[in-house]
């Protein structure tokens, strides 16, 4: 018998992995890097809705176009924003316009009840003084409170994240779905553990991935991964740790964009609704996409 | 050309083998040998897409040629991936990440629950065990392959002196008001036997016999009242393919000669 | 030969370098390119044995040559050592590790509490921020080094509209009645001036004032009553060590610009 | 200025950061793997007391003999065991004779502590099921249950544990700590994590171990450790990762010796209290040690 493939078109594993309303979808990628575009950009084409948006600590781009997308009921976030490039335009304009229903959190809820999810855990409790913020009185449903059996005092939890899908970009991984990061992991192996369905996307295919990294560095097991999809340049216009750097010309064009809806509306059929995955690094052109190519030495990341 | 004799501990790994289905994900402890060449010589053989974790070490899909005698040894990490033991715990934790969890006890009782504790009264046992690990993530795994070496009365008993493990419980009004997400122990691999569990009383009960093992001797080996169906089949020889399989991975007969 | 023109945003990192100590250990978050920049430069002139942590990219002691923007970019992993961000959330929920954690917000309220939420009622904002991140962390840090680099009356308010980052809560009293592993807020930089907090009232308090710049300024940029001492010391130029470590460490200016 | 070097001498290290009588001390390595051997001969020769010992979930040789040199008051332990090889023969005595106070857990309850210890976490709530064995019976002080804030239901739940100091061995550090697991990690990196005080025992002190291996594969930062010994061979006769495997029969003469006193005090006096750490490795024989390095290639662990 032969051993099952995982790998195949990003429009078949968005088509196959995620439902038409999705309850939960996490998106992996911290700031401006590692965001698994080229996966977030198909969903959109497919107008896949979600119900619940959960993001890492730190979302960009990645939740800012789905929320711009309109596909987007809720969002579980401690942060969407540009970093030093400024405020997430969709993202602020839908929380202050309430048009999405915002979870507001803290990174540590994220870290918690996705390790929660992961683990079967229930909940997980808080350090003391973590409570000292108002976000639990902004969202009583997810922060909750009990007792601490060993000194009798209040504590606050976090709930478990559970999420039905995730999308996650990761630098390599073999056909069966074993994968790599090569710089930071974030959140997103967190994510990874927690989903009931992964779908990856991955710059490579390696076949021999723990022969050429060692066993130890692949800290992804593939039978956690339902789908593999080989994207080049996937995560622009984000970086890829390990890969290329992130295209702050495209990233402020699009901010721009986001300024009036005519602008935005060309920057999505220009870039996301009007082409397939397949055109869009010839739209940006592979040239400049080359030439944002890691320069140093990024086998001091092997 | 392969030597068509076998051992019992090759008998045993051909049985937990037959057991695992494409696709799977598995899990074991320490001193795993029989189960470790159990999943390997499945991925070679008809369960090519099964995935096995060799307890802490971590290793997911180890190559294992050779197999080694250690669940921790380096040579596991010769492996398609590898997680650090907390990742191991959050699977275990989940519920269902895996289909498979192999477990065994200094005691086995009638449920299926199992004991690495002690026998004897807790405070003043007449043997300490070594611990108990992570067995008592056996309820929150889709089934449990339970084994042991020594099937006598002493290791086969009506009810463990300590639970470590968590069969099902004390039968089945006990295991179902639990409402969890595992379905309990499906299967108890022995040098004597193969045994199941009645779906209605939850008590073991003899699945097939081992070639030239009789009811009797079963019977006399086992603390408790098995459940014994009218017939009882033997259990199949391994075949050439099995053989051919298991003896790749266990080129140094580590199994082989284990019993 | 090094320019000795500096720019605010380098005296701001020399503030907080000055203020940085051998031997501790830092953490800060996004758009953190002035702490990184003064946590490194520390390090090549009077702190070889700080350690920093580099945010969300987990990165131990980046070498930083050049300082990048992003507190997530691959190139802060040019480092010592490099952690997954749940150790680091590991690190600042244990309450001892970090001896310095570097603060802001939208606004920033006499007692140093911060808000990156929102302005306005959570409810109906008039302006939606970021999100807190890991704000929520600092009562448990040794100490808090708050920045911004608006100075002015709505930033710098008398009450937060929403508290993300708690620094002496509702001042002395409910600060005290907590009991919290850290120090709470102990310097505020901003590009008029360095602020600390007097000890009695826990409110802001002027420290220094930055060269140029005179009391009524600050006062009237401030939108509470700050603790005015009765003489201020101006805040000592960047040395031409300083300066040369900082520019050592930012070649290409990103610090330098940013005012 | 200069950056200090934490490296020092095993006896200097252990007198300096250990305690005479030390709360609670965690010994890493699991199984017979990266035991910190180096460093528990040396606590046993300066006759360091221990009140609690806590173990990874599977203790081997580095918790049996410091049991049977009569230090350890209690010991927090899921196993200790010799695998393939048998049973404990000093925790089993001692035990058995009620010579040493046993907690009872279970190998969640060790990874569980510990990460709550690290993260500052006041416990973390079990999975369901886990509270069906007799284990909370016998440990009610560690095991102890709350409500869950989200479903009512009680859970049981995990102590955190703060180890006030942590044996560890790491194959390779930094002159500053800063360190890397070359095989598994197991427990060992979450003990770094809980301890007050870390003592790391390494194969070899390499200066630019990032640039080796890797940032990403340097775990261990160097601000969580105390001292660095160098001490090849330190694990013998366990197994280091990536190094050297165990030694099967020093181990079998180990729990041979523990047969009776006479043995016992004979293999002590040959192996731990008669000589100098330094003269270990002459004592097991250079050859020999040499001859059981890792045959295959570990630059697949690289």
């Amino acid at each position: 018998m032969e051993r099952t493939s995982k790998v195949m078109p990003v429009s078949q594993a968005i088509q196959r992995f995620m439902p038409d309303t999705c309850d939960t979808l996490a998106v992996g990628g911290m700031h401006m890097h590692n965001n698994p575009m080229a996966l977030i950009r198909e969903v959109i084409r497919q107008q896949k809705k979600v119900k619940r948006l959960v993001t890492s600590p730190s979302a960009c781009i990645n939740a800012d176009l789905m929320i711009g997308s309109g596909l987007v009921e809720e969002i579980l976030t401690a942060y969407v924003g540009f970093e030093h490039l400024g405020l997430a335009p969709n993202f602020r304009k839908a929380v202050e316009k309430k048009t999405i229903k915002l979870l507001e959190a803290d990174e540590p809820f994220l870290v918690y009840g996705l390790q929660a999810g992961a683990g079967g855990l229930p909940f997980i409790p808080y350090p003391k003084g973590l409570e000292l913020t108002d976000i639990p009185k902004v969202n009583p449903d997810l922060y909750r409170f009990t007792t601490d059996p060993y000194t009798g005092e209040e504590v606050m939890t976090a709930a478990p994240i559970k999420p039905s899908v995730a999308l996650i970009h990761c630098q390599e991984a073999d056909p069966y779905g074993n994968a790599i990061f090569k710089g930071s992991e974030f959140t997103d192996r967190q994510m990874i553990f927690a989903s009931d369905v992964v779908i990856l996307q991955v710059e490579t295919i390696v076949p021999n991935l723990a022969e050429k990294y060692g066993s130890t560095k692949v800290n992804v097991p593939g039978f956690l991964i339902s789908a593999v999809v080989e994207a080049p340049f996937g995560c622009h216009p984000t970086s890829s740790h390990g890969y290329y750097t992130f295209d702050e010309a495209h990233l402020k064009s699009y901010l721009k964009s986001c300024k009036n809806p005519e602008a935005y509306g060309e920057y999505f059929q220009q870039y996301v609704t009007g082409i397939s995955e397949k055109e869009y690094s010839g739209k940006i052109g592979l040239d400049k996409l080359n030439a944002m190519r890691q320069k140093g030495d990024v086998s001091f990341y092997d | 050309m392969i030597e068509n004799a076998y051992s019992i501990a090759e008998l045993m790994a051909c049985v937990m083998a037959r057991n695992l289905e494409d696709g799977e994900v598995a899990v074991m402890g320490a001193v795993s040998m029989i189960p470790m060449a159990a999943c390997r010589m499945s991925q070679l053989t008809h369960a090519p897409n099964l995935s096995y974790i060799s307890g802490g070490s971590g290793a997911v899909n180890p190559f294992l040629d050779p197999l080694v005698f250690s669940s921790c040894d380096e040579e596991n990490l010769r492996s398609e991936a590898a997680l650090a033991l907390p990742d191991v715990i959050l699977l275990e934790g989940h519920g269902k990440r895996f289909d498979v969890f192999f477990g065994g006890g200094l005691q086995i009782d009638q449920y299926g629950n199992c004991n690495l504790i002690c026998i004897g009264d807790w405070k003043n046992p007449s043997l300490r065990g070594p611990g108990t690990v992570g067995l008592p993530f056996l309820p929150r795994s889709g089934r449990v392959i339970i084994y042991t070496t020594s099937h006598n009365a002493r290791t086969l008993i009506e009810k463990v002196d300590f639970n470590s493990g968590p069969g099902f419980l004390d039968g089945p009004e006990s295991w179902a008001s639990k409402n969890l997400p595992g379905n309990g122990p499906a299967l108890v691999v022995t040098p004597l036997c193969a045994l199941d569990f009645d779906e209605e009383t939850k008590i073991m009960r003899l699945k097939s016999l081992h070639p030239g093992v009789t009811v009797d001797q079963v019977v006399e080996s086992t603390g408790f009242k098995l459940v014994i169906p009218n017939s009882v089949p033997t259990t199949p020889e391994p075949t050439q393919i099995e053989l051919e399989a298991l003896r790749r991975v266990d080129p140094s007969g580590i199994v082989r000669n284990l019993l």
